[in-house]
């Protein structure tokens, strides 16, 4: 009993610690990122290449005044980004950064909690995020927080739901919701060089989630909730020094977990990246590599994020909703149609 | 396991019902009435564990279908109802129709 | 055990966002201009109050979404349904007449302009 | 067995909040916070299915419309005048305790078999199965209903229009 918690507090304090350890580097890469898409330098001054702006970002973050509005309603204001906070976290519960270790007869999982329902648990969870949005919003009582809440929140249910028709048709692929078998099934080559990933049975479906991350997580084009130009900041407007902060890293931490997922699904998980599987496999080196190819495909996933915000401009929330609504829907729900249909004449 | 979701589960749904019978305005009327499906969901799948009939959990699923259709529509009554009448009070109904 | 890793992992997540909140009440700059705590309406003095009525489009949005999710989510488990079944001709069946009732709904909430933003 | 009371605890507490708060919004707040910790505890009975519905329909979708609605009617204008009817909060209050009593009777007597766990382990694909093979005719009748409040939800809210003129009119 007693060793079955510390293996969970081990698992909790690995799958919290690496994705927050990581968020400075993230943000470092952002903005050095912008700096090199626009031809601009980007923050240089602090440390080697600017290394160490983040730390110096993250010490101002915490000495700066916290500003306690008098209009505001001071328990949801508070609470707004632990919610926001929370929910975001807990996707990672179920994600898998390895396969299943054998020690001495037992199996261990990588994830937190192990359930055959994980992508179930993961969506569903993930679903939550609009909460702290809207409370946040509310309770700062502030009309252009309030219009920026109501806005990302009908945002984010609208492209749930093409969302949620790819993933029934990769479900419905695999045949399964566990996330070890979905990998498995992604291991291996077709014609012995093409990576037997999702991507390339379900391209629409995995374009569609792709579209569904950005909107989930507020990155811009679809950044409508704090459009600068009309509502000023959005939902995290009467926010300050590390309030703002929380919401900050809950908006990257929300990305880094519907990343993953889509990795799961679409490109193998922790399956080993092709090229790396020529290094000869023992008990030792595996996991290290499947780690290592995951934690790779995450950073290529975050920098394609990069690259998109700073490429293109930010939709109108017309536009935005027409796209969700009239472009998308109907497309995922003709994608899975077809799959289905496919499937069954296939097998007949 | 203890049988205390039991109470919990009837504990739900008598304050749903109370919460039916003594409120004036119809959004929390509603709400009570999400409580007593709570209740009835969770007494459903408690039964379903005591003696092994899946189909219990089934009414579950069906459960939260109508309760789904029900606070739709139920919504959208009160916002027509506030657009005309400018309330959502049952009182006030009551005069109006009077 | 799965729910007890669950907890854990709910209970430590919680604590990190309480700690983080903490560090900048302790640490953080105090002073106190009465004009800082005002409500912030791009500089100006504010106008009337921030709850007032919204566009009903947002609720409008919910709704449909309640409902379409509604199905869809149904449609996870008819997925994982279908790899464990030999009856697959009755599944699929079922799935068309399901996809067909949705495609009926969507096309009666685009026909009705319901969910058209611009003006 | 610990966890069991502390669940119940916090799911009283927050059925509680939904029915005695003053503020309409956090009663749907309580509501959801009472939502989710039913999932809880089904996700705790072993049933993590359906705490995975629970959590994306009834706490995702349907308390999110209900804090959408309070922020469309702008309920701060309405004062909170529900008169008290002492008499009969008493009444139904008793009414309610006997209700509870017959309850504690019937778990008392039968506490073996009501506490005992008949569910096997594999339990969600054949309760999938099921679904999908016995009961498929009253799911897809499940969704008719579905299309059916669409509709219904689409011709209630939809005189757009004529809101709009009476609200210009008003103005004038």
């Amino acid at each position: 009993m007693l060793e079955g918690i510390l293996e969970i507090l081990i698992k909790t304090v690995v799958i919290l610690g690496i994705p927050l350890g990581a968020l400075p580097i993230i943000i470092h890469v952002e903005r050095r990122g912008a700096g090199f898409i626009q031809r601009r330098l980007g923050p240089n001054r602090v440390g080697p290449f600017g290394l160490l702006q983040p730390l110096a970002d993250v010490a101002k973050f915490m000495f700066k005044e916290e500003v306690h509005p008098t209009h505001v309603r001071p328990f949801f204001y508070s609470l707004a980004p632990l919610v926001a906070l929370t929910v975001a976290l807990l996707p990672l519960a179920c994600i898998p950064i390895m396969a299943p270790l054998e020690i001495s007869g037992r199996t261990i999982y990588p994830e937190v909690f192990r359930s055959d329902m994980g992508i179930f648990y993961a969506f569903a969870v993930s679903a939550l995020g609009s909460y702290g949005i809207l409370l946040g919003g509310w309770a700062s009582n502030n009309k252009f927080s309030m219009l920026g809440a109501l806005r990302a929140c009908a945002q984010m249910v609208s492209y749930e739901l093409s969302l949620s028709t790819s993933i029934v048709a990769m479900i419905f692929l695999y045949g399964t919701n566990d996330i070890h078998v979905m990998v498995t099934a992604q291991t291996g080559y077709w014609f012995g060089f093409l990576p037997k990933w999702g991507f390339f049975i379900q391209p629409l479906a995995a374009m569609l989630f792709l579209v569904g991350i950005f909107a989930e997580s507020n990155r811009l084009p679809f950044d409508l909730a704090e459009g600068e130009s009309e509502i000023v900041a959005g939902y995290h407007l009467e926010y300050s020094s590390m309030k703002f902060a929380i919401f900050f890293m809950a908006e990257y931490i929300h990305m880094i977990a519907l990343s993953a997922l889509f990795i799961i699904l679409f490109f193998g998980g922790y399956s080993i990246l092709p090229g790396l599987d020529m290094i000869p496999q023992s008990p030792i080196i595996t996991p290290i590599l499947q780690m290592g190819s995951l934690t790779i495909k995450i950073a290529m996933m975050i920098w394609f994020f990069v690259w998109v915000r700073w490429t293109l401009p930010r939709f109108r929330y017309d536009q935005l909703m027409d796209i969700g609504w009239q472009r998308l829907l109907p497309l995922g729900i003709i994608n899975l149609i077809a799959t289905v249909l496919i499937t069954y004449f296939r097998n007949q | 396991m203890s049988s205390i979701y039991y109470y919990l589960a009837a504990f739900l749904f008598c304050l749903g019902l109370l919460g039916t019978i003594f409120k004036k305005d119809l959004i929390s009327i509603l709400l009570c009435l999400e409580l007593m499906m709570g209740g009835v969901s969770l007494l459903m799948i408690l039964m379903s564990r005591a003696t092994g009939v899946l189909e219990s959990q089934l009414i579950v699923f069906f459960i939260i279908i109508i309760s789904a259709c029900e606070v739709a529509i139920g919504l959208s009554l009160i916002i027509a109802l506030y657009r005309k009448k400018q309330t959502i009070y049952t009182d006030d109904i009551k005069i109006i129709t009077e | 055990m799965e729910f007890l890793s669950f907890v854990i992992f709910l209970i430590i997540a919680t604590a990190l966002g309480v700690v983080l909140m903490m560090i900048s009440n302790f640490l953080g700059f105090k002073k106190k201009i009465v004009r800082t705590n005002d409500i912030y309406e791009s500089g100006v003095n504010p106008v009337g109050s921030a709850t007032r009525q919204y566009d009903i489009k947002f609720y409008l949005t919910a709704i449909l979404f309640l409902l379409f999710d509604v199905e869809i989510v149904f449609l996870l488990p008819w997925a994982l349904a279908y790899n464990n079944t030999q009856n697959t001709g009755f599944m699929v069946a079922g799935f068309v007449f399901f996809m067909v009732v949705l495609l009926v709904g969507y096309i009666f909430v685009i026909n009705s302009k319901s969910l058209k933003w611009e003006e | 067995m610990f966890s069991d009371i502390l669940l119940t605890i916090i799911t009283m507490a927050f059925a509680l909040m939904v029915v005695f708060s003053k503020k309409t919004v956090v009663s749907a707040l309580a509501l959801l916070m009472t939502m989710l910790s039913i999932a809880m505890i089904y996700f705790q009975l072993g049933t993590v299915f359906l705490a995975a519905i629970q959590v994306l329909v009834n706490a995702g979708a349907i308390a999110i419309l209900f804090v959408f609605v309070m922020m469309l009617i702008n309920l701060e204008q309405f004062e909170n005048n529900r008169e008290k009817g002492k008499v009969k909060l008493v009444i139904s209050v008793l009414a309610i305790l006997v209700i509870m009593g017959v309850f504690a009777l019937i778990i008392n007597n039968n506490i073996e078999v009501l506490t005992a766990n008949n569910i096997p382990d594999n339990s969600m694909k054949l309760l999938f199965d099921k679904l999908f093979s016995v009961y498929y005719l009253p799911f897809e009748m499940a969704t008719v209903l579905l299309l059916a409040a669409i509709v219904a939800c689409i011709v209630i809210t939809g005189h757009e229009k004529a809101h709009k003129v009476e609200l210009e009119e008003s103005h004038e």
